[in-house]
Order: structure tokens, then C-alpha cells, then sequence
């Protein structure tokens, strides 16, 4: 099947300060947590991704924030609009049936209540802890929201308690960092889901790559389509 | 829609533009890549090459700028890896060459001859390291140098991608012209600086990408080169810069473009070069035109 | 908020760029044209000029093509007419002077000089009669020529505005420094060709404007243009190119400008420039910078 | 007063075929027929003007049919939604208490109805006859209205009838030119609204020049700022 698809607005709503969740009605027969699409938002010349945060009998939901021209476009869109958006694009997160720790930051929530969604379903035992700058921008649902602090300064307390096997994350690049060194230092596996400004979204432009430790070389890897989810400790951080 | 650049035949005269569409065989989810008219591919050297570090894309106003620093994988992974799978899937590619010496150009043909690659275009925007890394592409004397020694160790349809970042793009269309190249293609990106200054919490952030600017925004400078490189030659030439639909290609036509190269739009819609090989094709047939070669013919008599 | 270039006092950095803000006077029921830290003139040359025959203006993506083709009253006109307006109301203007050979130039400055014209802003993007109307602008030689000689005869601050259509804008900037002049301005319009085909009732319908392209969309070359010249002098530099917001001033600042022009912008929003400069003295103060110069500093050392 | 405007939009609706009306609550004190606003299209880069069509109490109407992106921003635009406009611009006709027949083709209608509005207000006898493509293109308010033909071919026949001393016209460019010729054969005054593109809308960078007669010598003229409205005889054509 061709991934670019035309949808249309089913719901878009606002969810937090400047925060709304679009729904959108598709063909897509199958998504997975951790991977994107990519929308057109005109007359802006490259297509704008977001992460899945659900997916069910053909409508998509992402979560989104606003930032610029291209999600104020997506903000003035009503009920009903069509939209043109490729995807699902990406490598998702590699599920694994072991005790999980999700970390969230910010807008990176999305992704992570999607698969406290996967890992719910298959009965996987899962702990989500989020962070927000201020009380406003909170979304919901999570097991342990931090508000204002950093969410990687409750990380210890909660590893000795809740007792995971692995980690999963979603956040700026800084906190992707952190999660990377305390899941080192706790020796736990950990995927993370990386961001760059995307330009063809499909792996051929190589304009979001980053480097990779893979066969003992360090290699390029582009995160719209090698990733976004990469395991920590292959990442080589700039 | 089938036309020929010199000798070369394409499915029709819309070409992906090198550097938006890799090796080709990755756009296959997204678009019909066998009938695209060719593939120009992503810039290939003798050697594989890791790309630049640090950002490597950044939005414009109607345009972006990328210094990917081509990344690639290699003239002979390409020939071993990705030509069998072309070859299979029946499309139809354009060999984009880059070098850093004459000697790297030369080389790259010779390989590329050797295994019946049918076209090669020139990247000339590439640092010519002998002369201090002024471009090659930017000295008509370097150009005609280059472009003589590529023309001897290659028999199939050798184009020359032009750079817009010069005085006088016409010495440079009359160099390639007496070398002996069979098309000019142009233009290549503009030379650009993206600066994104951020003032948080008292501090200043800045991001920077430093590299080639392409697009919508370019078109009125692509035109506007095509038009000067028409007046001096009777190349073929290959005409791009911001096309995005049927209307830019009359534009391109207008000034002489005898086929079209589609680059940032790739990004902005996947199948765009369907999309208007389509579009083209239904114009033609709709309009009363005989074929692309009327329609090209009509255009020209506008007065 | 005033600032100085070279000897030259303006009320602020925001400068009305040439051909964007007529004679200054006009745009009184627009904005405050007396707080705008100058104004550059239409371009002036020794006889009124009609200008261009044809359409003049064309939009495109992020901005537009003019063609005016210099239409101006003449200096004397200038003189006998404008300069008492511009005294009366205190108005701040740089005369952006025009020529066909470097004595109109040098004449121009004399008339200037004698007439206590503080600032001149060369415009040396025009045909240079004696050498088959190549601009003035793009060899580096004939730049020399020009500025030297128009120095000879102007005490005032002699700026000379840049065009981005050469291959090498650091050979320009290099020789303008050396023949004396106190600043540069950069950049110029790009080279830009704008068309659009009409198919109507089985016919084509075209329009064609070859000019200047200005706006938004060359901001991405106008921030590259200044970096380079700022890498090989230390004059003063006026940066423009699309400038619009208070983060385009930052962008430039970063690359090395001193000061701003605002063209095409003016345009779109004909109190540009007042809140251009409102903005900018807003954020000075009230994000704890001492003053202009302290804003620049800082916003050179980020990393 | 400062020309330059923020408004609101009263109303918007569509009153023929790609055709709206569009009514603005601003700060204007005074406008006449024949002079314009330029409202601003984000994100073009250029106003775009429109002939005002009625001006009442700071209500200020214009008619604007669809052409591409400037128009299509105008459209979008709800009730109660600001606007920024600069005008009112330019010089508009010169009223002269005379048999007046009004001649306006297309959208050339708008300044037209505002104009004839303004003649039965001063008792000026007026006869207005206007040209559209097609039937659906309509736009209603004229004394005479041609569909399909030019409105041209009718003019000898309105001018023997009606017996005007003085001509208005607005519209394209080839239907002036003709208006101007008969004007000229029946040896009437002649004012005659034009259009150019426009970049500063207000005088200043000779965009939008035309050659005039004027004092027997041949000089630049502004459509923006000396015009739109034209004296007939005084206007050379390219
Ligand atoms: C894999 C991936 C998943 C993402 N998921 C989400 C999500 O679920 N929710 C959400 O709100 N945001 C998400 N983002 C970020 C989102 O793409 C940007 O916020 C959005 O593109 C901003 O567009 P704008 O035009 O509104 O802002 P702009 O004014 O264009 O930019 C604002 C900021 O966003 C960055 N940005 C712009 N374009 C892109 C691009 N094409 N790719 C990446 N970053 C860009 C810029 O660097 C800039 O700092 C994701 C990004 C990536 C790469
Ligand atoms: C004095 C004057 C009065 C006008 N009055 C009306 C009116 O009452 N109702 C109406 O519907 N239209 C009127 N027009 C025309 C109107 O300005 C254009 O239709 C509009 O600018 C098109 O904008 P767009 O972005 O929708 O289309 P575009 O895609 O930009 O252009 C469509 C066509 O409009 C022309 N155009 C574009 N920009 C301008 C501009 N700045 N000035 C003039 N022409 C332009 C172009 O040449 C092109 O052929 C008037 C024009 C002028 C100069
Ligand atoms: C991401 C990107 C990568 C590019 N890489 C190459 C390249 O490797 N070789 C080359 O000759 N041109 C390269 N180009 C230039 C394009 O082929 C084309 O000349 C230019 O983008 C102008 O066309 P456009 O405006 O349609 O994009 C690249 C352009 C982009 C945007
Ligand atoms: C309509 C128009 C007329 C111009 N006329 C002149 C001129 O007479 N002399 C000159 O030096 N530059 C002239 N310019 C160039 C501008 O001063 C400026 O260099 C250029 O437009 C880039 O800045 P911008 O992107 O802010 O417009 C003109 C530009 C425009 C748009
Ligand atoms: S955006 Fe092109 S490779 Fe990832
Ligand atoms: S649009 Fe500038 S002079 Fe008329």
C-alpha cells in the first residue's frame, strides 16, 4: 500500500496550554508506537511529523504543540477537512515482554501513552512517569506526573521501586541523554525516540541523520527512517 | 511522453532532481518510481562519504536549505548493490557524479563507462581541492578542464549541472558547450545561511546551516539563469529550481528548458514527479498539442 | 538609540531602503517617517530618469521582482525640491546615488558634497556604459575605479551597496575598502526573472518581468553574502535582505551587520520600520542589555 | 489621520459565482468612488487593493472575487475576525453634476454601484450598464445588464437613447481602451478607473506607472496614488 494517504479531521481538540489531539479518519490498517506521520501543512515546503499516540480501526491521533506556521495550520483545521499526511513512517519501539519504565517529556507523552496502550493490552507490567514545565501544559494519564522539575531527578526512586527491566523514552535530546546515562548506570536496556527537522521523511535526503555504534562501527543512521526509536546505547551523541 | 537529452531516453521529461530521491529504490511506498521520467541519483564519489556533521536541513521562507555534504555510499556499492535492483525494477537513473579533483571526475566516468551507466550528470559545486576549494564550477577555464577530461573517458550522455553562485553563468555554458558535454542541467542550490536565534531565560541560542538553498523561492533566479544559459547555447538544457507544477514547466520551457529536473517538491509531495508527468501528459493530449515537442514549440512563440 | 556610521549619526540602526521609500516625504500618512533612523533615497541620478516601459512588479514566492528602471527627478530636482522638505520635517536620508559611467558618479558626489549631503549611498548595480553595460557592481576592478574617484570627490560617508550576483562578493568587498569608503550596505537585488503563463480559450497569454528579486526569500543569501564580507573587512556593515521582525535584526547582528535596511518589507507593512525600531529598543531594555552595542556583542559571542 | 487600518469584518458573502461582498467596521471618516483599500493577505508578501464599493457610518464595503491565494486568504475570513488594511487610497472619481452613464465590466461593477449611489445622492441623472461573462457571474444593481457579449457593443445604442455628457468606466484594461474610443467618437468626457499591480499601494515605488498627457508633455503616473481614476483622453496606452 502507498504511505501517503488523505485523511480527514475527525476531532481536533485542545488538551493543554497550546496543546491539542487531532484525530483523523484514514486508510491505514496498521500503526504502531514510536513511529510518525508526516503532514502537509501549506504553503510551509516540508511536511511536519508527529508521533502516533493511538491508533484504532483507521483513525490516527496525535498529540501536538504549538510552535509555528505549520501546527498553527493544523490548529485552524475543522471537523471534517481533509488532510494529507504520509505515514505510518519509522521504525516503532521493539516491544518486549519485560517490566517497563516509560518516560515522558513534555510533548513526548504521545508516544508513551500509545504504548502503555500496546503494553497494557498484552498484559506487560509497565510504569509511565512524565514531565511538564507548569501545571497548565500537563496532559493526562500517566502513573507519576513531575511538574516543573526535571522528571530524571525522580528516575532513581522510582527504578528502586518499581524495579523495570527496561526503559523506554520520549523527549528533547537533553533528557533522551539523562535517561541514557541512568539506564547505563542501572544497567537496564533502554529505546529512545529521537527529533531533527526532517525534510523528505523517508530516508533519502540523509538530512536527519545521526551516528550510530552498530557492528562495532560507527555508522550514519537516519532517525526518520532507521528510527526515530534507537537502543540508548547504540546513540553517539554529538 | 519518451524524449531523448542527446542521446539518452527518458520516459517522459520529468526527472527526480539529485539528492531528493537517493538511489531511487527507496521511494517505491510512495510513489510510481518506474515511471518517473529518470532518477537523477544522489551525488555518488569514488569513495564512500559520511556527509557533514552538526544540522544538516533548515526551512526558509518558501524554500530550505540542506548541506548534506553528500553522503553516499560510493561509486562501487552503487554499481553492485543498487544498480542490479534498478535495472530489475526497470528505472530509469542518471548517474550525479562529484569528485574533488579532475582526476576523481575522470575516474568516476571511466568506472561508470565501463558498466554502461547511459548518463552521467556533473556535480560541479564541489570544492575543487587543487585550486584552494573554490568550486569547480565557478572558474569556466576549471569547467572546461574538467568537463574535457570526463568527455574522453565517457561515451554515454555526459550533462553538466551549472551552479547559479557566479558573475556569468553564460562563460560557464560556453565552456561545458566546447568540451564536448551533450546537456547542461541547471541550476544547483543557491549558496545560503539559515540562522535561528532563540533568547530564553536571558540567554541567546543559535542554530546555523550554512549550505544550499532550494525551492520555491529560487525559481525567479533559476528562470533567470536558464534564460541567459539559452542565449549563448544550443545544448539541451535540463531546467529546475522550485518547480512544483505544469505552470513552472511552461516558465522553464519559455526560457529554453527542453526537460525538467524536480528537487525540494519531492519532500513537500512524494509523488510529485507523477504528479506532473501526469499532469503534462493530460494537458498535452486534452489541449489539441501533437506531442511534448508542439506544446514546447507553442510556448516558445508566445509572444 | 542613535547610532553612527563611520562620522554618519542616525536616530536609530533601522535604515528605509532605496527604492522602498520614495523621496521619504511621502510616507507621512503612513508612519513616523522623522523617527526612522534614515531613509534611503530613491535612487538618484544626475538627469530625471523615466524608468522602465512594461509592467514593473511581479510577486513571487516570498517576494517579488521590480523593474523600475530607476525613475527619479534628477538631483537637482532632489535638491531644489526634497532636501527642504527633508530639512523642515527632520528627516534623516542617505542619498543612494545612480550612474551610467563613473563620471556620472563622480559628479553626483560633487553636486552631494557641495549641497552638504551627509551620506551617499552608491548603487553600483547599474549598466557601466563603457564596458558593454556589465554592472559596475560585479568587477572588482571597475568597483575600485568607481569608489576611488567618487572618494575624491565626497567628504561625507561614502557607502557602497554591494550586488550579490558575482561569483566572489569578498573580491568587492575588499577593493571597496581599499578605494576608501566608509561602509558597506549589502545586499542588492538578486537577478530574478518572473513569468506566468496563461492557457486561455486554446491560447497562451505571457508576462515577463526581468528585475530584481527581493524579500523574504533572499534573506537565506543576503545573511550568507554579509558573513563572507564581514570574513575579510572590518568596515561598518548595513545588512538587508527580507528583513521583517525583530529576529531577522539578530540573524543579521550574528553575521556582522552594524546596521539594518528594510525594502521590501515596507511594502507589506508601511510602518515597518517605526516598529522595527520600537522592537528593538523594547527588548534593549527591557531585557537588561545596556544599549545597540551591547545587544551586538553579546549576540556575537553566542556559540 | 494615519491610513493605515485595522478593522473587523461585519460580514462576508458570496453574491455570484466566486464573487463575495465584504463589509469591514473601521476607523475611516471619508471615502469616495474611485479610491481603494489594499488589505493584506498573509503570508503575500503584497497588499492586495480593491475598489471600494460603499461607505457608510466606517462600515466600508468591497466586492472581491476569487483569483488566487490574496483572495482565497479574504474568503477564509470569518465574522468579527480582524483585518489590516491601508486606505483609503488613491484619487477617485471627479463627480460632475452631469448626465452621467456609468459603464463597468465585471468586478469593474463595485466602484460603480458606490459611484451611482453617490450621483442619486447629489440628483445626478445616471444610467449604469454593466458586462459579465455568464449568467452566474451577475452581479445585481445596474440598469442594463449584458451577459456573454461585450458590454461594449451596446454602448452606441445606451448613448443615442440616453444621451450622456459624461462617462465613468471601470474594468479590464481592453474594455477602457474601448470606452475611451467611443468616448472620444461621441466627444464625451471620459473617467476611467485602472489596475496594475501594485506593490506600495501609495506612490512611492513607481511600480505601478502609467504615461499620461499632461501640460502637452508625456509623463509618469501612479495608478496607485495619481490614480486609479484617469481623465480618458490623458492616458497613452502601451
Ligand atoms: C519523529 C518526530 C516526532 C515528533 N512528534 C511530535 C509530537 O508528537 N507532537 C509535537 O507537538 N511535536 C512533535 N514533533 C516536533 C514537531 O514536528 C515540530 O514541533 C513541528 O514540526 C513544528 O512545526 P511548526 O511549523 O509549528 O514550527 P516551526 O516554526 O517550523 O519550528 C519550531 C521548532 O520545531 C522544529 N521543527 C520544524 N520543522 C521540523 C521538522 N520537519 N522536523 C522536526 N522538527 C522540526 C524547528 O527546529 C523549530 O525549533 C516531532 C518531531 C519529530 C522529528
Ligand atoms: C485599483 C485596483 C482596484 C481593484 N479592485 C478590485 C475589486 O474591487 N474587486 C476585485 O475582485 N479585484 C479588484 N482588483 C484586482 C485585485 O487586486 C486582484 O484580483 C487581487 O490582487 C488578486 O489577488 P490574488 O492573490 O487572489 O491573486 P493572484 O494569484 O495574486 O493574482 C491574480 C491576478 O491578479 C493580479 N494581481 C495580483 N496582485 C495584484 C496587485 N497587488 N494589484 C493589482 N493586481 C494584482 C495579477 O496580475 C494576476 O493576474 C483591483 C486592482 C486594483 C489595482
Ligand atoms: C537535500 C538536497 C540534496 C541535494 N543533493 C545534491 C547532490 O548530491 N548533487 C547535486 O547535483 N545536487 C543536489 N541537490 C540540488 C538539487 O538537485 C537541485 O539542483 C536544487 O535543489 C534545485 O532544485 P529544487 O528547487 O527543485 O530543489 C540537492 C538538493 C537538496 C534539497
Ligand atoms: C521596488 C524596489 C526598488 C528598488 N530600487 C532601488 C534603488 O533605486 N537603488 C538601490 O540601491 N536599491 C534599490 N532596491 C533594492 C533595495 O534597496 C534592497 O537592496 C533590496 O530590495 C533587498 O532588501 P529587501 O529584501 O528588504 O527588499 C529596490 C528594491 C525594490 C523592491
Ligand atoms: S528526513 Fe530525509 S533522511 Fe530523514
Ligand atoms: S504601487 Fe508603488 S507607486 Fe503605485
Amino acid at each position: 500500500m502507498k504511505k501517503i494517504q488523505k485523511g480527514s479531521i475527525k476531532n481536533i481538540e485542545k488538551i493543554a496550554k497550546d496543546t491539542f489531539a487531532l484525530e483523523i479518519n484514514s486508510n491505514v490498517m496498521q500503526a504502531c508506537s514510536g513511529q510518525f506521520i508526516s503532514i502537509l501543512c501549506p504553503p510551509k515546503t516540508l511536511r511536519r511529523p508527529f508521533s502516533i499516540k493511538g491508533f484504532k480501526d483507521g483513525v490516527l491521533e496525535v498529540f501536538f504543540k504549538l510552535k509555528g506556521d505549520g501546527t498553527n495550520y493544523i490548529k485552524a483545521l475543522q471537523i471534517g477537512d481533509s488532510i494529507d499526511f504520509m505515514g505510518p513512517l519509522g521504525q516503532g519501539f521493539k516491544i518486549q515482554n519485560k517490566k517497563s519504565l516509560l518516560i515522558g517529556a513534555g510533548i513526548g507523552i504521545a508516544p508513551m501513552l500509545f504504548l502503555k496502550d500496546e503494553l497494557n493490552k498484552k498484559g506487560v507490567e509497565n510504569f509511565l512517569i512524565t514531565g511538564f514545565k507548569a501545571q497548565d501544559e500537563v496532559i493526562e494519564g500517566s502513573d507519576k506526573t513531575v511538574i516543573g522539575g526535571s522528571v530524571i531527578d525522580f528516575l532513581p526512586e522510582v527504578i528502586e521501586k518499581f524495579k523495570p527491566e527496561i526503559i523506554y523514552s520520549c523527549g528533547p535530546e537533553i533528557v533522551l541523554k539523562l535517561v541514557t546515562r541512568v539506564a547505563q548506570k542501572y544497567n537496564l536496556e533502554a529505546q529512545i525516540a529521537m527529533e531533527k527537522v526532517f525534510a523528505c521523511q523517508v530516508g533519502v535526503c540523509r538530512g536527519c541523520v545521526i551516528k550510530i555504534l552498530k557492528d562495532g562501527k560507527i555508522q550514519n543512521a537516519t532517525i526518520c527512517h532507521d528510527g526515530p526509536v534507537f537502543d540508548a546505547k547504540a546513540v553517539v551523541w554529538e | 511522453m519518451g524524449i531523448k537529452i542527446a542521446n539518452f531516453e527518458i520516459k517522459n521529461p520529468i526527472i527526480a532532481a539529485s539528492g531528493t530521491f537517493g538511489y531511487a529504490d527507496e521511494y517505491e511506498d510512495f510513489c510510481d518510481v518506474s515511471k518517473i521520467g529518470a532518477i537523477a541519483t544522489k551525488g555518488i564519489t569514488l569513495e564512500p562519504r559520511a556527509g557533514n556533521e552538526g544540522d544538516r536541513i533548515f526551512e526558509t521562507n518558501s524554500g530550505m536549505i540542506n548541506r548534506i555534504g553528500l553522503e553516499n555510499i560510493g561509486i562501487e556499492r552503487f554499481i553492485d548493490e543498487k544498480i542490479p535492483i534498478l535495472k530489475k525494477k526497470n528505472i530509469t537513473y542518471i548517474l550525479n557524479a562529484a569528485g574533488s579533483t579532475i582526476e576523481d571526475y575522470s575516474k568516476l566516468a571511466t568506472i561508470a563507462n565501463k558498466n554502461g551507466i547511459e548518463a552521467i550528470e556533473l556535480n560541479v559545486s564541489c570544492p575543487n581541492v587543487k585550486s584552494g576549494c573554490l568550486e569547480f564550477g565557478v572558474d569556466s577555464n576549471s569547467l572546461y578542464e574538467l568537463v574535457l577530461s570526463v568527455r574522453k573517458n565517457y561515451d554515454g550522455c555526459l550533462i553538466v549541472k551549472l551552479t547559479p553562485n557566479v558573475t556569468s553563468i553564460e562563460n560557464l555554458a560556453l565552456a561545458v558547450q566546447k568540451a564536448g558535454a551533450d546537456a547542461i542541467s541547471a541550476i544547483n542550490t543557491l549558496k545560503g545561511l539559515g540562522i535561528k536565534i532563540d533568547f530564553i531565560n536571558g540567554k541567546f541560542y543559535k542554530k546555523e546551516v550554512q549550505g544550499g538553498l532550494s525551492g520555491k523561492c529560487i525559481k525567479p533566479v533559476a528562470l533567470s539563469m536558464v534564460k541567459r544559459i539559452r542565449s549563448v547555447t544550443t545544448l539541451p538544457i535540463i531546467g529546475m529550481g522550485g518547480i512544483s507544477c505544469l505552470n513552472d514547466l511552461f516558465e522553464f520551457i519559455s526560457v529554453g528548458a527542453d526537460a525538467f529536473e524536480v528537487g525540494t517538491h519531492n519532500f513537500t509531495q512524494c509523488d510529485a514527479c507523477n504528479i506532473l508527468a501526469d499532469n503534462l501528459e493530460k494537458f498535452i493530449k486534452t489541449k489539441g498539442f501533437k506531442d511534448f515537442e508542439d506544446l514546447k514549440e507553442k510556448i516558445k512563440e508566445i509572444k
